[in-house]
C-alpha cells in the first residue's frame, strides 16, 4: 500500500519533555507500522485550546489556528492536517468552520496573517488521528498488522469529550461512541461496550485551577472502569490521559480509594499489538505502569 | 476597563440582551433559547453551577447584567460540548459561555478570586510569549497565583506528581530556561497584534447607537 | 388482473388511514367514484393501533367499525390494499395513476377462518404491535382488519409453511402463484393521505431507546395498554415483566428539536395525558407519574382534559427537557435533568420511560410521483402548484385525529371541485 | 318490488358450520318451522358459486326475501350484497360455533342455538321489505351560509367552486366580521423546504390578512348572493327543502329555499372588563389583543403610539391567557388556541417598526403547535421578541408608566416590568344561539344548585341565530362552554341538526387558518347532505339507507314522546299535533320507534315486528328443562361487534342466549321486553353504548333514552312478580371482548340462582 502522507500538528503538550511527549512517541511508532508519514507543520503555534478564551478574544484565537492552517497549506499543499491532541484538533477544525461561515472574520484573519506574509485559503480537511485510523485506514487494515493480540486484557474505552463532540468520528453517536471498543476488539482485547462513563467529561479544563472539581469527576470515571473489571483505560485525548492518570494518588488521598488504574493512548495499544518494544510504545511514559502491556511487549 | 463598562451600560440602557447580542461571541443566539433546560441538565459540572446556562440566558433577557457578568458560573465551562450537541435549538452554548467570560474580563467584571479566570489568562499570556505553551512555567505560575505561601503548599502537594512526570520524561526542568518556541516569533507577534487591533476596533463600533 | 373502473371524474385517495378513509368515504357518499389505495393489507392506519382517543378516552375501533361499514356498503368506493402509487402522469382534472399491487397470496375466497394460521409455524415480528409481539407467517393483521382477509408473509413463500397454509385452506383461497402486478387508471384529482410515522427513537441518543429495554415510545405504550395487545393490556417493564407503576413521560421526544424534527407534533402532550390515565387506571394510588415538558400544549377545549389530569396528585409535571437517561443496577431508567422552574436538578429512577415520540410526515419527496410543494418540516403545503393533488391529514401537518378528519373532509371537497369542473367541461 | 313475496333460505356449511352442526336439522327447521318454501345449502356460500346460486334465484324471480344462515352480518358484506331483495342473516359462525366449545357435551345446546337463529332469521325476513325512498325528495343545490366573516366567505367561495349556489347572510353592513380589523395575519405556511443556510433562514413573517381579496372573490362570484345587514328570522324544513326568511334592515324579508346550511358565525371577543386586576378600563394603555389589532391597523406600519398621550411605544408587554384557562368567575375555562401566535405576530409589529422597542410576551405554556406554529415561534424569537415564562398578577398605572407585576417562573422570583403599553391576550367567545336544551337542563337538573345554574344559563342565553322552526328549539345544540362542536373524535362534523353544519370558532376556539380550513370541511358535509337528501338517503352514519319512519296516523295518541325524544330534533308536530317526521332530517336510529308506546312507528327494514317476531320465534323449553332462554338486544355498532370479535378470539358464551342486533338501544321498544317476559324468557340483557358526558352512542341520546325508559321496567317486573335481576341494561364498548360474553354468562348464572321464569307454556 502506498504511504499515506499527512500534514501533522503535534501541539504543545506532545513536545519533547512535555506532558504527553509519550503520546507522540507511540504515535510515531504506530505510524511507522501503518506506513503513515507525518510531516510536521513547520513552525506551528499553540491553538489556545479551549481555555484561551479569557485572554484571547474571538479573532485572536481564530487567528492562531488560521496561522497553523495557512502554514500547512503553504508547506504541505494538498495534505490533510492531522492532529493527535483532541483540543488541538477541535480548536483548529472549529476555527476552520467558523471562518467558512463568516467571511468578514476570514477577511480580518487574513489581514492579520498578512503581517507575516501568510494567507489562509481554508480548504484543508482537519482530522484527528483517530479519524485517520478508522475512516482513512479502516479496522481491517489495522487488524492486518496485529502480531501480539491483546488477549485477555480488559480495556475500558474512555472517549471523553473533544474527539466525540461536537464533531465526533463519522457514524458514531455522541452518547455511545463505539470506536474505541471496536479498536480494542480489532487488536484482540476485551472491550467494555457498556462502560457508562465513556463520554463523561474528566474536567481537564479545571485540572489546574479547580482540581477538587475535576478530580471528583475523574474518580467516577475510574470507579466505573473498576466496576467493569477493566485492566486499563484507553483514551484518544492527552488532556484526558494526563488528567485521569496522574491525579490518582491525590484522589486516593482525598477519598481513601486505592486507585492504580493505568491510562494509555490507543497508539500505545497499537504499538504493543504490532509487536513493538515497550520503549517504542512509550510504556515507560506511564506514571501508573500498564503491567499487562509491559508483559505483552516483553514477550 | 471600567470606562468601557460604563460606556456599555450607557449604550444599552435597559437591554442587556442587546448588549450581549452585539458584543459577546455568538451572543446573537441567546434570544433563540426556549428554556428547555437540556443544557443545564447536561453539564458535567452541573451541581457546581450557581446559574446553569439556560438560567443565564433567562437572566440575560431579564437584564440581570451584573449577576451574569460577575458570576463564577460562566468560568466553569470545561468545553465538553454536551450542551451543544443536545440543544434542540442548536445554540453554541459552550462558545456563548466562553464569550460571556471573555466579555466579563474585558469589562473588568471577573470575580477577583476566580481561579479558572486567572488560569485561563495565564495560559493565554504564556502562549503569547513564545507562541507555544510552556507547561512548566505555566504550572509554576499557577502554583503561585494565589501568593507565595499558598503556592508553596500547592507545589508541595504536587511535588510527588512533578517528580513522577520528570521521571517519565513528561516534564522537563530545562523548559524553565528558554523552552519551545515559534521560530518566526516576530511574525507571530505581529499577526496576533493585528488580530487584537481588529478585534478591539470591532468591539468599539459594535452594537446599535446609544439611546436605541 | 385487478380491474379498476375509473374515469377522469374519479378521485384517487392515497392512504387508507383515518384521513384517507374519511376523504374517500365523504367523497363517495356524495356520489363520486373513488379509488382508495392503501399500502398496508388493511385499512385504518395508525388509529387502528391506538387503544383510546383523547380527550374522550373512547375507542378508535368504535368509529372504525362505522367507517368500515360505510366502506363495505358503498358501491362508489374501490379499495386496493397492499397497493402503492408509483406514478402519476398528466395534470389537474386529467391524471393517469400507476399503482403497484403486492401479492397477498390470499384471494377473495378467504373466509378468515384462520386454518392457515394454525397450520404454519414460522413466526415474525408483529408490525401491528410495533414488534412488541410475534405473528405467524399466515396472519390476519389484527382482529378487526378490513378487508377481513388473511395475508401470507412473502418470507414463507417457497418454504414448507406456504405449502402447509395452502393445504390447510378449504376454500382455495391461497394462491402461491400470485405475482406483483402494476395497473394504471385515470383520475381527475388525487388526495394524498399517507399520514405520518413515529420518529425513529433510536436517533435520540441521550435517551438510550436503543440501549435500555425500559425506555419505550408512546406508540408502543399504546399497544401495551390495549387489552388485545401483546401484553394483554398489562403495563409492564419489557426487561423483566414487572408492573410499571413509576412511569416517566418525556415530551418533545424528537419534536421541536433541530437535531430531529423541527415542528411541534401537536398530539404528544395530549397523548401523554391520556396515557397517564392508563397508568392511573392500572395502579390507582400506587401510580407515580412524572411528565417532563417544555410547554404543555392542551390547545382549545383540550384544556379541560389537561386540568382533569393535572388535578391528580400522583401525576407531577416538570418543566424540563431531560438531558439524558441512564440505567441503574436493576434496569430502571434514571432520568437526569433540571427542573427549569427555579432550577432544581433531578436524577429520577422509574420503572418505565415513555418517549412521547414525534410525528414524522410519511411523505417521501424523492419518490413523490409529481412535483409537490413541501415545507421545511417535510409536510405538503396547500399550493396551486400542486395542481389536482391535495394533501389530507398527517401528510399536511402534525394533526390529532379530530383535526386530521376535519382536514380530510375539506380535502374531499377540493377534489370534488376538480372533478365537477371536469364533468361540466365534458357536458 | 315484486308484489308477491318469494321467500328463500340459504345455509352455508363452510367455516366448520357443517362439521359442528347438523345441517340437515338446520334445513328442516328452516323449511318446517321457518316456513321457507325454498332452502338451499352450499359448502361455501360466500364464494362465487354460492353467490351465483342466490343471484340466479333472484334473477329468476324465485327469491324476493332471502334468509342467509352463515357468518355474522358484519362478515362478507360485499359478497352477500343483493340490493334488490330483502335479506336477513342468521349468525351461525361467530354467533354459534365460534362462541361455543366443541364436543358432544355441548352439542345439543349448541345445535339448539343454531336452530333458533334460523327460526329468528326466517321470522325476521317475513316482516322486512326493501326500502324505497319516499319520492318527496328533490335536489336543491343552493346553500345558506350564515355569517359574513372569513369563515363564512370561505364556505361560500368553496361551495361555489364546486358548482353550488350560495346565499351568504351577514348581519353587518360590510363583510369580514370579527376578522375585519386584522392588520396582518399569522402566516398560513411554515418555512419553505429548499432554502440553503440552515433552519432559521427565511422564517415566516406576519402576512396580509387576505380579507379584501376574499371579499372581492365573494362579490365577483356569480353563484354567490350576499345579504348584508341581514338576519335569519325563520328557518324551517329539512335537508333538500329548507326554507329561510332573510330579513334585511330595510325591514324587507325574503324567503329562499336551500338544500343545506352552514353556520359560520365565528366568535365574539371576550369582554375584558372582567379583568380589573390588569387595569383594563382604568387606562387606555391597557388593551385587548382585539383592540390592539385595530390600533396597529390604524398605524399601518408607522410608529405605534400610546392611546393615552400619543407617545411612541418603546416597550410593550403581552399577557397571555388573560381571563382564560381559569376557573374564576367571568373567565373562560378553555384555551382559545389562537392567542399565542397572535401575540407573537403583534409583538413583531413593534419590532418591524422599531427594532429597538422592547416587546415581552408573558406566557405560561407557549402553544404554537404544528409546523407553521413552531416556525413562527422561532421567527418571533429571531425578531428579538422576549419570551418570559411568567404569571402576571397585576398591572398598575402610575405616573405615565405601566408596571406589570408578575412571577418569573424560571428565575423563580416575584418581579415587575415597566412598559408603555400592555396587551391582554384575551379569548374567543362562541357566537352561537341559545342551547335548545337549556330548558331541558333546568328540568333534568338533579340538585337544586344545578337547577339554579341551569336557570342562570337560560337567563343569559344569547338571541337566536337560525330561528329554527323546530320542535326542539331554535338553534344548534351546544356541546360545552357554548360551542356547538361535534362530540365525536372520528366525526368532527357530526351534527345534531341534520343538514346544518357549524364551521369555525362556533365549533371550537381556533385561529384564522383553521377556521378557513374548517369552512371547507363543513361545506363538504353540507353539500353531501343535500345530495343524499335528494336521493332520499340517510345522512351519517347510515348513508345509503333509504328507509324512513312510516307511521300509522290512526293509531297515534299524540303523546309526543317521539317528538321529544328524537336525538336530532327531526320530528315536528303538525297543526293537528301529529308527529311530522321530516324524513331527510331523520337519521334512522329508531329512537322514535322505541319511544312509541302504541307501536305505530316503523321502518321498511327495521320495525317492532322484525325484532318482535324474532324473539317470538325462539323455541322456549319448559320450566323443568333446565334450559333457560336469555334475550340479548345489542347495539349493532359496539356490543354486537364486541360479541363477534369475542367469539373470533375464542371467548365462549352461554348456549341459552339469543342475540338480536338493534340499530341503537334507543330503538328498543318496551313491547319487546314485555313480549319476551310473557313468552317465558328467563332473562333479558340490553347492551348499549356509554351514555354519560363522554357518551359514545352514535345517535347521541339513544342509549340514554333507552336507559331512562328501561329504568321503569323494574315496576313491570314486580307487577308480574318477577325478580328485577331478570332484566339488565349494560354499557358495552366495542373493546369489551371479555366483558360482553361475561355479562351474558353472569345472567345465565343469575337465572340458575333465582330459577326459571314461571311464564312458560
Amino acid at each position: 500500500m502506498a504511504k499515506r502522507e499527512y500534514s501533522f500538528y503535534p501541539g504543545c503538550s506532545s513536545q519533547k519533555g512535555a506532558s504527553s511527549s509519550n503520546y507522540l512517541i507511540s504515535v510515531q511508532t504506530m505510524c511507522e507500522e501503518l506506513e503513515v508519514q507525518l510531516n510536521e507543520i513547520p513552525d506551528w503555534n499553540c491553538c489556545a485550546a479551549s481555555i484561551g478564551y479569557a485572554g484571547g478574544g474571538e479573532l485572536p484565537r481564530l487567528t492562531l489556528s488560521a496561522r497553523n492552517i495557512a502554514l500547512s497549506e503553504q508547506h504541505h499543499p494538498g495534505q490533510d492536517i492531522v492532529a493527535t491532541c483532541a483540543a488541538c484538533w477541535l480548536s483548529t477544525r472549529e476555527a476552520a468552520e467558523r471562518l467558512h461561515e463568516d467571511q468578514s472574520l476570514l477577511a480580518e484573519c487574513n489581514t492579520a496573517l498578512a503581517e507575516a506574509g501568510l494567507k489562509l485559503r481554508n480548504e484543508t480537511p482537519i482530522k484527528h488521528m483517530a479519524e485517520v485510523l478508522i475512516e482513512d485506514l479502516g479496522y481491517e487494515a489495522l487488524q492486518a498488522r496485529v502480531k501480539k493480540p491483546l488477549e485477555g486484557i480488559k480495556i475500558a474505552g474512555y472517549v471523553g469529550c473533544q474527539t466525540n463532540r461536537p464533531f465526533g468520528i463519522a457514524g458514531e453517536s455522541y452518547e455511545n461512541p463505539k470506536y474505541l471498543d471496536k479498536l480494542v476488539e480489532t487488536l484482540g482485547g476485551d472491550s467494555i461496550p457498556d462502560y457508562e462513563k465513556k463520554v463523561q467529561c474528566c474536567g481537564g479544563a479545571l485540572a489546574f485551577s479547580e482540581p477538587e472539581k475535576s478530580q471528583e469527576m475523574v474518580k467516577g470515571i475510574i470507579e466505573a472502569a473498576y466496576d467493569h473489571g477493566a485492566d486499563l483505560i484507553v483514551t484518544p485525548c492527552p488532556v484526558c490521559q494526563m488528567n485521569v492518570e496522574v491525579y490518582q494518588d491525590q484522589i486516593n488521598q482525598t477519598y481513601g480509594t486505592k486507585f492504580q488504574m493505568p491510562v494509555v493512548y490507543y497508539s500505545t495499544l497499537l504499538a504493543v499489538a504490532y509487536g513493538r518494544s515497550a520503549k517504542d510504545a512509550a510504556l515507560n511514559g506511564q506514571i501508573i505502569p500498564a503491567k499487562a502491556l509491559d508483559a505483552l511487549a516483553a514477550k | 476597563m471600567g470606562e468601557l463598562n460604563t460606556a456599555m451600560i450607557e449604550r444599552y440602557r435597559n437591554s442587556f440582551l442587546k448588549e450581549v447580542e452585539a458584543n459577546v461571541e455568538e451572543g446573537e443566539w441567546v434570544k433563540m433559547c426556549m428554556q428547555c433546560g437540556v443544557c443545564s441538565g447536561s453539564c458535567p459540572l452541573g451541581k457546581f453551577w450557581e446559574h446553569p446556562p439556560q438560567e443565564i440566558f433567562m437572566m440575560i433577557r431579564a437584564g440581570k447584567r451584573e449577576a451574569v457578568l460577575q458570576s463564577e458560573s460562566v468560568w466553569m465551562c470545561t468545553s465538553c460540548y454536551n450542551c451543544i450537541v443536545r440543544c434542540p435549538r442548536e445554540l453554541p452554548i459552550t462558545h456563548i459561555m466562553h464569550g460571556l467570560a471573555h466579555y466579563a474580563k474585558r469589562l473588568g467584571l471577573v470575580p477577583k478570586t476566580n481561579p479558572t479566570a486567572k488560569f485561563a489568562q495565564m495560559f493565554w499570556d504564556n502562549l503569547m510569549v513564545k507562541g507555544r505553551v510552556n507547561e512548566l512555567k505555566l504550572g509554576l505560575a499557577l502554583y503561585f497565583m494565589n501568593g507565595f505561601g499558598d503556592g508553596i503548599k500547592v507545589a508541595l502537594k504536587n511535588q510527588k506528581l512533578g517528580m513522577a512526570m520528570m521521571k517519565t520524561g513528561r516534564m522537563n526542568p530545562k523548559e524553565a530556561f528558554g523552552g519551545h518556541a515559534v521560530k518566526d516569533l516576530a511574525g507571530f507577534h505581529k499577526v496576533l497584534k493585528k488580530a487584537q487591533e481588529l478585534e478591539d476596533a470591532r468591539i468599539a463600533q459594535n452594537g446599535p447607537p446609544a439611546g436605541a | 388482473m385487478t380491474a379498476v373502473v375509473a374515469t377522469n371524474e374519479t378521485i384517487l385517495v392515497v392512504g387508507g388511514g383515518i384521513s384517507g378513509m374519511t376523504a374517500a368515504l365523504e367523497a363517495a357518499e356524495t356520489g363520486k367514484r373513488v379509488v382508495l389505495v392503501e399500502k398496508r393489507p388493511y385499512l385504518g392506519g395508525r388509529v387502528s393501533q391506538l387503544y383510546k382517543y383523547f380527550p374522550k378516552l373512547c375507542f378508535p375501533t368504535c368509529g372504525l367499525e362505522i367507517n368500515q361499514r360505510r366502506a363495505k356498503q358503498n358501491p362508489n368506493l374501490t379499495i386496493l390494499t397492499m397497493a402503492e402509487v408509483t406514478g402519476l402522469a398528466g395534470d389537474k382534472g386529467n391524471y393517469r395513476a400507476t399503482v403497484k399491487l403486492s401479492p397477498r397470496y390470499v384471494n377473495a375466497n378467504c373466509t378468515a377462518c384462520g386454518d392457515c394460521a394454525t397450520a404454519v409455524t414460522a413466526q415474525f415480528d408483529d408490525e401491528y404491535n410495533y414488534g412488541l409481539g410475534k405473528r405467524k407467517g399466515a396472519y390476519l393483521p389484527y382482529r378487526m382488519a378490513h378487508p377481513a382477509r388473511y395475508v401470507l408473509d412473502p418470507a414463507i413463500i417457497g418454504t414448507p409453511d406456504a405449502e402447509r397454509a395452502k393445504a390447510a385452506c378449504r376454500y382455495d383461497a391461497i394462491d402461491l402463484e400470485m405475482q406483483e402486478e402494476t395497473i394504471d387508471f385515470p383520475c381527475g384529482a388525487v388526495i394524498w393521505a399517507t399520514g405520518w410515522k413515529p420518529y425513529d427513537a433510536a436517533k435520540i441518543q441521550p435517551y438510550g431507546y436503543d440501549r435500555f429495554a425500559n425506555v419505550i415510545t408512546s406508540v408502543e405504550f399504546e399497544r401495551m395498554a390495549d387489552p388485545t395487545g401483546p401484553t394483554g393490556g398489562k403495563l409492564v417493564r419489557p426487561s423483566d415483566g414487572k408492573e410499571a407503576k413509576q412511569v416517566a413521560f418525556i415530551q418533545c421526544a424528537g419534536s421541536r428539536d433541530r437535531n430531529h424534527l423541527l415542528h411541534c407534533s401537536r398530539i404528544c402532550c395530549m397523548a401523554s395525558f391520556k396515557q397517564c390515565t392508563y397508568v392511573i387506571d392500572a395502579f390507582g394510588a400506587d401510580a407515580r407519574i412524572n411528565v417532563y415538558y417544555i410547554d404543555l400544549r392542551a390547545i382549545d377545549r383540550f384544556e379541560d382534559f389537561y386540568q382533569k389530569v393535572r388535578a391528580n396528585q400522583n401525576i407531577k409535571f416538570i418543566k424540563s427537557k431531560p438531558a439524558s437517561i441512564t440505567q441503574d443496577k436493576d434496569g430502571s431508567p434514571v432520568v437526569h435533568g433540571v427542573d427549569t422552574e427555579g432550577y432544581q436538578r433531578f436524577a429520577e429512577p422509574h420503572d418505565l420511560v415513555v418517549l412521547a415520540i414525534g410525528m414524522e410526515p410519511a411523505v417521501d419527496p424523492a419518490s413523490f410521483p409529481v412535483p409537490i410543494v413541501l415545507n421545511r418540516e417535510g409536510f405538503i403545503e396547500a399550493a396551486s402548484a400542486n395542481g389536482g393533488v391535495f394533501a389530507a391529514g398527517g401528510a399536511a401537518d402534525a394533526l390529532d385525529v379530530n383535526r386530521a378528519v376535519q382536514h380530510a373532509t375539506g380535502a374531499a371537497l377540493r377534489a370534488i371541485q376538480v372533478v365537477n369542473s371536469v364533468a361540466r367541461a365534458e357536458v | 318490488m315484486a308484489a308477491e313475496k318469494k321467500l328463500a333460505g340459504y345455509i352455508c356449511t363452510g367455516c366448520g358450520i357443517g362439521e359442528r352442526l347438523d345441517a340437515k336439522q338446520l334445513q328442516a327447521v328452516a323449511t318446517r318451522e321457518g316456513k321457507l318454501p325454498s332452502v338451499k345449502q352450499h359448502p361455501m356460500l360466500c364464494g362465487a358459486e354460492g353467490v351465483k346460486l342466490i343471484q340466479d334465484d333472484i334473477d329468476a324471480g324465485n327469491a324476493t326475501h332471502i334468509m342467509i344462515a352463515a357468518c355474522s352480518r358484519r362478515s362478507k358484506v360485499e359478497a352477500f350484497s343483493f340490493p334488490t331483495v330483502a335479506m336477513s342473516r342468521a349468525n351461525l359462525r361467530e354467533g354459534v360455533i365460534w362462541s361455543r366449545p366443541a364436543g358432544d357435551a355441548h352439542q345439543e345446546t349448541t345445535q339448539e342455538m343454531a336452530d333458533d337463529y334460523i327460526r329468528m332469521a326466517a321470522a325476521e325476513i317475513k316482516f322486512m321489505t326493501v326500502p324505497e325512498s319516499s319520492g318527496e325528495q328533490e335536489l336543491n343545490k343552493t346553500l345558506l351560509v350564515v355569517g359574513g366573516g372569513m369563515t363564512g366567505m370561505t364556505a361560500a367561495v368553496e361551495a361555489a367552486k364546486a358548482g353550488y349556489p350560495v346565499h351568504l347572510v351577514c348581519d353587518e353592513p360590510v363583510l369580514g366580521g370579527v376578522w375585519k380589523d386584522l392588520y396582518k395575519r399569522v402566516p398560513f405556511r411554515a418555512a419553505a423546504f429548499d432554502v440553503p443556510g440552515g433552519n432559521d433562514v427565511d422564517l415566516p413573517q406576519p402576512e396580509d390578512p387576505g380579507l379584501d381579496d376574499l371579499i372581492e372573490q365573494v362579490m365577483a362570484n356569480g353563484r354567490i348572493t350576499v345579504h348584508l345587514n341581514a338576519k335569519i328570522t325563520k328557518t324551517s324544513g329539512a335537508p333538500g327543502r329548507f326554507s329561510a326568511d332573510i330579513s334585511v334592515d330595510s325591514g324587507r324579508t325574503l324567503t329562499e329555499n336551500f338544500g343545506a346550511i352552514v353556520q359560520a358565525t365565528d366568535y365574539k371577543p371576550y369582554d375584558a372588563n372582567q379583568l380589573p386586576e390588569f387595569a383594563y378600563g382604568t387606562t387606555p394603555d391597557v388593551l385587548t389583543n382585539f383592540e390592539f389589532e385595530r390600533l396597529a391597523k390604524q398605524a399601518n406600519g408607522a410608529v405605534i403610539k400610546r392611546p393615552s398621550d400619543g407617545r411612541e411605544v418603546k416597550s410593550v408587554a403581552f399577557i397571555q391567557c388573560a381571563g382564560q384557562r381559569s376557573s374564576n368567575a367571568g373567565h373562560l375555562p378553555y384555551c382559545s388556541g389562537f392567542c399565542c401566535t397572535e401575540s407573537i405576530k403583534q409583538a413583531m409589529y413593534f419590532k418591524a417598526q422599531n427594532p429597538g422597542c422592547d416587546a415581552t410576551i408573558l406566557f405560561d405554556d407557549l402553544r404554537t403547535p404544528g409546523a407553521a406554529g413552531e416556525d413562527f415561534y422561532r421567527s418571533g424569537q429571531q425578531a428579538m421578541v422576549t419570551f418570559t415564562k411568567g404569571q402576571a398578577s397585576a398591572v398598575v398605572a402610575a405616573d405615565g408608566d405601566l408596571r406589570v407585576k408578575f412571577k418569573d417562573l424560571i428565575l423563580n422570583e416575584d418581579t415587575e416590568m415597566v412598559c408603555d403599553l400592555v396587551v391582554l391576550a384575551t379569548g374567543q367567545v362562541p357566537n352561537t344561539g341559545p342551547d335548545p336544551y337549556a330548558q331541558l337542563a333546568v328540568d333534568e337538573a338533579p340538585t337544586e344548585e344545578e337547577k339554579a345554574a341551569a336557570r342562570a344559563a337560560l337567563a343569559v342565553a344569547p338571541p337566536s341565530i337560525l330561528n329554527l322552526d323546530y320542535r326542539q328549539g331554535t338553534d344548534l345544540p351546544h356541546l360545552k362552554h357554548g360551542f356547538v362542536d361535534s362530540h365525536f373524535i372520528c366525526f368532527p362534523y357530526e351534527t345534531r341538526r341534520t343538514g346544518i353544519y357549524a364551521a369555525g370558532p362556533v365549533r371550537r376556539p381556533m385561529d384564522l387558518k383553521q377556521a378557513m380550513d374548517d369552512a371547507v370541511g363543513a361545506t363538504m358535509k353540507a353539500i353531501q347532505s343535500l345530495e343524499n337528501a335528494a336521493r332520499g338517503s340517510a345522512a351519517h352514519p347510515r348513508v345509503g339507507d333509504l328507509s324512513y319512519p312510516r307511521f300509522r296516523k290512526e293509531g297515534c295518541t299524540q303523546c309526543k314522546r317521539c317528538t321529544v325524544e328524537c336525538p336530532f330534533g327531526a320530528i315536528n308536530e303538525d297543526e293537528q299535533r301529529y308527529p311530522q317526521f321530516n324524513e331527510s332530517r331523520c337519521r334512522r336510529c329508531g329512537t322514535c320507534m322505541g319511544a312509541c308506546p302504541v307501536r305505530v312507528i316503523s321502518f321498511d327494514n327495521y320495525s317492532v315486528d322484525t325484532v318482535g317476531q324474532q324473539l317470538k320465534a325462539v323455541d322456549v323449553p319448559d320450566e323443568f328443562s333446565e334450559k333457560p332462554r336469555i334475550l340479548c338486544l345489542a347495539c349493532e355498532n359496539d356490543a354486537y361487534p364486541a360479541l363477534d370479535m369475542a367469539a373470533q378470539s375464542g371467548e365462549h358464551i352461554t348456549p341459552f342466549v339469543r342475540v338480536i342486533p338493534v340499530r341503537c338501544l334507543g330503538s328498543v321498544s318496551l313491547s319487546w321486553v314485555t313480549d319476551a317476559l310473557n313468552s317465558g324468557y328467563d332473562g333479558i340483557v340490553l347492551m348499549g353504548c356509554r351514555r354519560d358526558d363522554d357518551y359514545q352512542c352514535h345517535f347521541v341520546r339513544g342509549s340514554a333514552m333507552a336507559a331512562e325508559r328501561l329504568s321503569k321496567v323494574g315496576d313491570t317486573l314486580t307487577q308480574l312478580n318477577l325478580e328485577t335481576e331478570r332484566v339488565a341494561v349494560h354499557e358495552v364498548a366495542i373493546t369489551d371482548l371479555k366483558r360482553a360474553p361475561a355479562i351474558l354468562n353472569e345472567m345465565a348464572e343469575t337465572i340458575t340462582r333465582i330459577g326459571m321464569s314461571p311464564f312458560k307454556f
